[in-house]
């Protein structure tokens, strides 16, 4: 490009829907007036009234399509390229959910709608509990948090519930230092404190550690399994006997629920709740972050202190929503939020559940397993597990952690560095710098749904970038070139912030 | 692929991995998979089986509305771009993400009259108690004094997650129902005198506007009471839970002296999707800005001096700070905030002000005219919007099945929902810009007919 | 970019979809057979079978969805950006229309449903044609046709039929030389003879050629008003009396037809015979090249001969479609295609007369114009007039032609190069080489959804490219640098023509 | 902007252009603009009162079929950058609807075992007409012998294009009717000696496959028959309408000897959408290539060397050269082309047979049922893919005026559609996979009783 060697989306530089249109412009007619004029102050007394009109964006509809479409070329996306960021399973969202989804009959129902005429809601909703809690192998699903966050925090509510039922007090949660940033968060937003567990040389649970913290102050474990390092921790079951020895709960922190769908249940470990993450496993499109959704499942110890309302099924086979303003006669937590929950997000994992059945779902986790493990070995064969070994372990799960320590140490290139040369390969990166205790770590989770084409294409780009950084570190270290925007000031953004356009 | 990874099948690399005792060693019990064909018929008859907004003429709102969504809304939310990325973890190729983040940002600055939004939260009631967390973070006391003017699932999950971080709950009650002036509003005494009691140890002092009986309250006059109530320097953290539809009409809480205000965002060009997803709005003034939950995208730079924007102030977060996060929030809801402030946009400056004026003008109509009817008056006097409440003298059930029969639903039953025995009789009614004239005569007809079996004990037909 | 010339989408080469995916992958999960067995030969012999399968693609959902999105993404399309193709009407497409046109109602409709259960339908034909037949002020209208050149042929065979009527045999149709090449194409396809038509120097009908040729073998004139130069002929009602008196029809090719909506119609100014453009003047979304749709208008004299099925009105307001097997009987030329015509098309259109009204559509008109002579201007202001001179005229209607010739003997670049290097800067060049009688013509189109902030930027960025070719014409000569594909060998294309991937 | 013009008005602008006399001085009589809301409403209240195939048990085809339409399809073709690009004349920013091109040209040659197509043609019955012209190009003569086994549309359409072109169509009668084998075909005598006739103007030979009737034409025999006909190197262009739905399973136009192939393409990937739009396909042995009409892709390369995509041959079109065109066809099919493509894609080499095979046989079992009811009849014993005839004792219009009263379109009413009085009594039943046996069985249930009824003249029950 020997004239200039910025991209057109280079070229155009960002300005917001505010910076563009002009006064007077609209895309919106307002319906007529229809009723009896009525005289203003009447309808609403000056002083309730608003002062100054909020500054909105004055623009015609194809000013408003040119501006967001513009924006969302400057957005990578799943089903433009792969996405093998670590701990969130970007799995391919098929179209139909989408389709199914916007029928009237699911889309425009509204949430207070008599139980009588919302049967086909309340009947999917059902039916996704009873799948959900037969693949957990847990019996009590409540569908009702947001995300898994939003689960996890119902988690140690139940917990803090079921204690105190049994007329117990215990202020401590324990977490390893693999968890993801969520579950110390709520452990914390729960009113709980937290207990750190280190990670034994396997990658699982140091197990001595474990028996030395679970004492009578220890209201729960938060655990992921297979864990953040992408490894099955072979000791779950001596794990969920200590916990239970010592009287707490065991919570299963669902994120990573891709790797055993029908191979092995949170249930059957031992698990007295868990979250699922319907986003992740069960494939919500992820919407830029979000809208996702966290149901639970419960043992029948736990079933008492359910989040209000779940379905229901009376003995005509007829589906009702339980009851919620009489939350003193239950035990209850109460609700987590308005409504039902992401009824939205449930039509489309239902609809998954449905399309691939029990075998599909085991042969998703089954395939996600293989791929992860086939990237894995190629990476390996390239030589790229020179420069970046896996942390721990020989296979993996469906995700695997590298280390990117080597790799900085011998190239001089780090983590983010790899990460943002890949962008000009096409490649979203891994997560990065997570888990905490692997140096300049990678997660890499390829997904079920991706081919072997694309993982050697992956594997190979990787190769390149590191034969490159050989020759030249400043390369990578320069990266991304191709972008729309170069490496952003982070520093800055944070130290000044400016968190909205100013206008006028 | 397996000898790459060299083993000899597949399920050795399980068997390698997970113990023996935890392998589930049967299929799941579910029902086979299908293709795509007969499962769009399932989902299809599963939805035929919901009666929805497009299928009777329907009056309910309660904290979710049938507000038009233009086309747009739907072509942008369905595109990859907007539909299949994650959070904006890396900016450079997330640029359109992060934008939009920023201008929904501007955008709900502009709404509230507040100087500082994040990038949305879950929903409504659970923003309630998130901006409660906002509240403990920031001044570290334990009450809550909240108005029972709030939707009750707001009451409800704030109590929840109240009962978590440790805070208690001083509910104060509203005024009495009772067609004039004042009555539904929170009771003004009893919000000061609350907010006294425990001065010292009262975090927040949080209230609805409108409140869950439609009534416009005087936010103005609640904020200031509940800093008079207490030593200066003391003052509670004042939250107010809006609906961003009226904020065209409405004092804005920026104007009202409000310091953190929530809100379900639903009516901005999210559909009704039997209750979610949609987003919670939620700003604040400036001071609160490290203590508020969820992302934020903020401006800056790239190396070549280009304008951009990145994901910031992260050190709030919990992918940052773990335990000491301001909140444990990951996924939220980006793609419901990018319908909002697409929303916003096609409405612009001027639609949202008409916007409101025609909601105003159809929703007095609508309160006149079904007050009008024998055994319907008004629960009270109160200015509203674009919901109201009416008493019925009869029994609410049995009345709003009458009328589902007649092809009308003719709004919530407030007692069902606030489980309040003072609330028998009362029937909340939302009005949106698809609620022409025309309907709303329909359901007067309707329900001043229902009403009226209903007195007169007249058999219901079955349809 | 130092690192690398190549953005990411050059950087990947074409591969067809026949060369992804692997054997035996598939999107498609056949119903089950659900019917009793049958032997195979009894239901289709094995003479009668395929003996060598199609060697369709195997690729999986995934793979199907990222290769057709990778592939949108080497399109311009004019959601993203400015599209001033002249002669094209490339105006916003509201995004309502896709909606309503998506209802099942219209979009699950079938063509054979009986008049009775498909009155919404009817009633929206019978209302579009109502509507098309007040816009253009000739009664009688035929939606049938498939787009323009449908409607031409349509018009011929129309003139035909009318002739034959009469007794009249007639070989030639004029046209003039400015004419769209679908024009001369149909006279030969209708079985016609075509007659070229000088332009004078107005721009306009050269009246003396006319008056020489209009002839009693002339069965037709056809044209378009504004023509392809933009300009209104003011010797319109001459060139009617002149056509008329000769005993010819008079045809108008509507597709300038956004310039005069609600300030000038066809039937008055004496055309006997108009298609409309619905993808045009009545906006909808071009496809990347269709679908369009057609329909014609016609006067009294010509009605007899319309194809059939028109919607007709019953006395008690129920709409039918017209018998269309008893040919024999009416003097109807019979039909042009199967079933109605581009229904989808017309809801679109439809929704789009509604929307803006009688006001709205003389609005778009008016503003059509405005941003055409608008931006006509801006150039003028910025000197680039000087080497891109308006080929006729002073003002313009809708669009302009400017003469690339003074660029090309001053700057030593061709319209070619100046349409290829808009491409860099993010612009979709104008029509250009059309029409033949202006060297090196650039035919302009801005339409009336465009703000003057982007005629601005356009005006701008030709100004800016003549700039640039003034101190270095290499540059426009090499362009473009930034697209997907750089410039490419059309004549080894037509030379050696691979229209189809190779298998195997 | 006037300034920036130099005029003080914009009336000006017309008045200095358009003369006086032919000014429209009045508004248009028009109804007023509405806004999106109002205009949803309104197509909504227009579409409620079609009877869409959701709304009722329908066996219609007769050219257009309710096959399943993959959401896919919908998702792509509802994307900006291929739903508002127009025709690819600049190729370095129209690769992906080039490439589009390419493939569903491939998918066309394949299915059809010809090697070149076209990029789609307006659709199919204008199809038959448009490869008629190119054998008039091709070989100058002016007769055309068609059968009449072709769709009535398609033989209307022939008809009036051949009327402008100046050629004469022939038409050859399909043998009568009987549930034997042979029943229903183009009478291969009369095909012979019709094309013998007039052998030497004789430009081409035309059938349609399966014909309009659901027969399955012996394909070979009828090209083998009409080359036979000719002086050697005096053949005519063969010509078969085809339905690509059936390719899977029926030997291909390739495997016949014809040298040109059309069809209607709407089965692939097409709404029905009341008959349009669709796409028509059109391939042919390559020695037509240059005498194709519409849109050709062709493989090329840019000056990097990068391969790419370009509209080639384009001396063939209207736009290159006029009148001396292969086809006036400019704005054509594009996106439904893409549809179809996508659809192809979709479905695959092994789905098109295993689709194939389920028509088949879900057709068979349907023919098969009907016929065993009393008062209905085979109308040909031929095989059968996807749609078959039947004949019923009792007036057609008022049985399927019974069956619609049931929820069931039992299919179309043949002599409506060819106006010919031997198909008195036919009735033409199209079954997709969306119709199950279930849905087959329910359609003998109600056709049986509303023949029963009809011919023991029993009264309408009125819905
Ligand atoms: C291991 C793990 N736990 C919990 C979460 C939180 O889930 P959510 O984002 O749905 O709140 C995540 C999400 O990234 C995760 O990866
Ligand atoms: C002046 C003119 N006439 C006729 C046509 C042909 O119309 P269509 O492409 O719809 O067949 C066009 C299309 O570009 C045109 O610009």
């Amino acid at each position: 490009m020997s004239v200039s060697a910025e991209t057109p989306l280079q070229r155009e530089r960002a300005r917001t829907i505010f910076q563009k249109g002009a006064p007077g412009r609209r895309a919106f007619v307002c319906p007529a007036v229809d009723v009896p004029a009525a005289d203003a102050g009447e309808l609403l007394p000056e002083r309730f009234r608003r002062a100054r009109e909020a500054r909105l964006p004055e623009v015609s509809e194809p000013e408003i399509v040119r501006h967001y479409v513009g924006l969302s070329k400057r957005n990578f996306d799943l089903d433009s390229g792969f996405y093998p960021l670590g701990s969130c399973t970007r799995k391919h969202n098929p179209r139909l959910h989408e389709r199914v989804a916007a029928l009237p009959g699911h889309a425009r129902l509204h949430p207070l709608q008599d139980p009588e005429r919302a049967q086909g809601a309340l009947e999917l909703m059902w039916n996704l509990q009873q799948a959900l809690a037969e693949i957990s192998g847990l019996p009590h699903v409540c569908l009702q948090p947001s995300a898994g966050s939003h689960g996890e925090l119902a988690g140690l509510l139940l917990t803090r519930a079921y204690h105190e039922d049994r007329g117990e007090v215990r202020h401590k949660v324990l977490a390893p230092d693999t968890s993801h940033g969520t579950n110390p968060a709520t452990v914390t937003m729960a009113g709980f404190e937290l207990v750190k567990l280190a990670t034994g040389p396997d990658g699982g649970i140091d197990l001595d550690d474990l028996r030395a913290k679970a004492d009578a102050d220890v209201a729960c474990l938060m655990l992921t399994n297979p864990n953040t390092l992408g490894l099955f921790d072979r000791d779950i079951v001596e794990i969920a006997r200590t916990v239970h020895g010592a009287g707490a709960t065991l919570y299963y922190d669902g994120a990573n629920l891709n790797a055993v769908m029908g191979l092995s249940r949170p249930g059957d470990m031992g698990f007295d709740i868990v979250h699922f993450n319907l986003h992740k496993s069960f494939t919500q499109p992820h919407g830029g972050g979000g809208p996702g959704s966290g149901p639970i499942a419960v043992s029948d110890r736990i079933e008492p202190y359910l989040p209000v309302p779940r379905v229901l099924q009376s003995e005509d086979g007829a589906f009702t929503l339980e009851d919620d303003t009489g939350r003193a006669q239950s035990k209850s937590i109460g609700r987590l939020r308005g409504f039902q929950g992401n009824y939205g997000c449930f039509v489309r994992s239902y609809a998954y559940i449905r399309s691939l059945g029990a075998d599909g779902l085991e042969d998703a986790s089954r395939t996600a397993v293989l791929n992860a493990n086939y990237l894995l070995a190629r990476l390996r064969e390239l030589g790229v597990a020179e420069q970046l070994p896996l942390a721990y372990g020989e296979l993996c799960m469906h995700e695997f952690v590298l280390s990117g320590g080597p790799m900085k140490r011998e190239l001089q290139i780090k983590t983010l560095d790899l990460a943002k040369r890949l962008l000009d390969f096409g490649f979203h990166p891994p997560t990065v710098y997570f888990p905490l205790l692997v140096e300049e770590a990678l997660m890499v989770e390829p997904t079920e749904t991706e081919t072997r084409e694309t993982l050697d294409a992956f594997a190979q780009a990787l190769a390149e970038i590191l034969r490159e950084a050989a020759e030249d570190p400043e390369i990578a270290r320069g990266a991304p070139y191709t972008t729309p925007v170069r490496r952003l000031d982070e520093v800055a953004a944070a130290k000044q912030p400016v968190i909205r356009e100013r206008l006028d | 692929m397996l000898a790459a990874i060299g083993v000899g099948s597949l399920q050795e690399i399980f068997d390698r991995q997970i113990p023996g005792e935890v392998r589930l060693e049967r299929p799941l019990a579910l029902p086979e998979g299908m293709g795509e064909q007969d499962v769009y018929e399932h989902l299809r008859a599963l939805a035929a089986r919901n009666t929805s907004v497009e299928e009777e003429l329907s009056f309910l709102g309660a904290g979710m509305y049938d507000h038009y969504v233009p086309a747009l809304v739907d072509m942008l939310t369905e595109r990859s771009e907007f539909l299949t990325p994650y959070t904006p973890y890396q900016p450079e190729i997330s640029q359109g993400g992060l934008q939009v983040m920023f201008e929904y940002q501007t955008a709900i600055s502009e709404l509230t009259g507040l100087p500082v939004s994040n990038a949305s939260v879950y929903e409504g009631p659970s923003a309630v108690a998130a901006a409660a967390y906002l509240a403990k973070l920031h001044n570290g006391r334990r009450r809550l004094v909240v108005s029972a003017g709030l939707h009750p699932h707001s009451l409800h999950t704030l109590r929840t997650y109240a009962h978590g971080y440790g805070m208690e709950v001083v509910e104060v009650p509203v005024t009495g129902a009772g067609a004039r002036d004042g009555a539904c509003v929170t009771d003004a005494e009893a919000w000061a005198q609350a907010i006294a009691a425990g001065a010292a140890e009262t975090s927040a002092a949080i209230f609805a506007q409108p409140n869950f009986y439609g009534a416009v309250e005087d936010a103005a006059a609640l904020g200031a009471a509940a800093r008079a109530a207490c030593e200066p320097g003391g003052e509670p953290v004042v939250i107010a839970q809006v609906d961003p539809i009226t904020l065209g009409i409405l004092a804005s809480p920026g104007e009202c002296g409000v310091d953190v205000a929530v809100g379900e965002g639903q009516a901005l060009g999210n559909r009704l999707d039997f209750g979610g997803p949609s987003f919670g709005l939620f700003a604040a003034r400036e001071q609160y800005l490290r203590r508020m939950p969820g992302r934020i995208a903020g401006e800056t730079a790239d190396v070549d001096g280009r304008r951009g924007f990145v994901l910031t102030l992260q050190t709030r977060e919990q992918h940052i700070r773990r335990e000491k996060a301001t909140s444990n929030i990951c996924t939220a809801q980006a793609l419901n905030a990018l319908a909002g402030v697409v929303y916003l946009s096609w409405l612009g400056r001027r639609g949202l002000v008409e916007l409101g004026e025609l909601l105003l003008a159809r929703t007095h109509y609508a309160r006149e005219t079904l007050a009008a009817l024998p055994g319907v008056e008004k629960l009270h006097g109160q200015p509203v919007v674009r919901e109201f409440a009416v008493r019925l003298d009869a029994d609410v059930p049995a009345v709003r099945r009458r009328c589902a029969q007649a092809g009308v639903n003719a709004g919530a039953d407030l007692q069902a929902l606030t489980g309040r025995e003072q609330d028998r009789g009362g029937l909340l009614v939302a009005i949106t810009e698809r609620r022409s004239r025309a309907d709303i005569d329909r359901l007067a007809e309707v329900l001043g007919a229902a009403v009226a079996a209903e007195r007169a004990g007249e058999p219901t037909v079955l349809a």
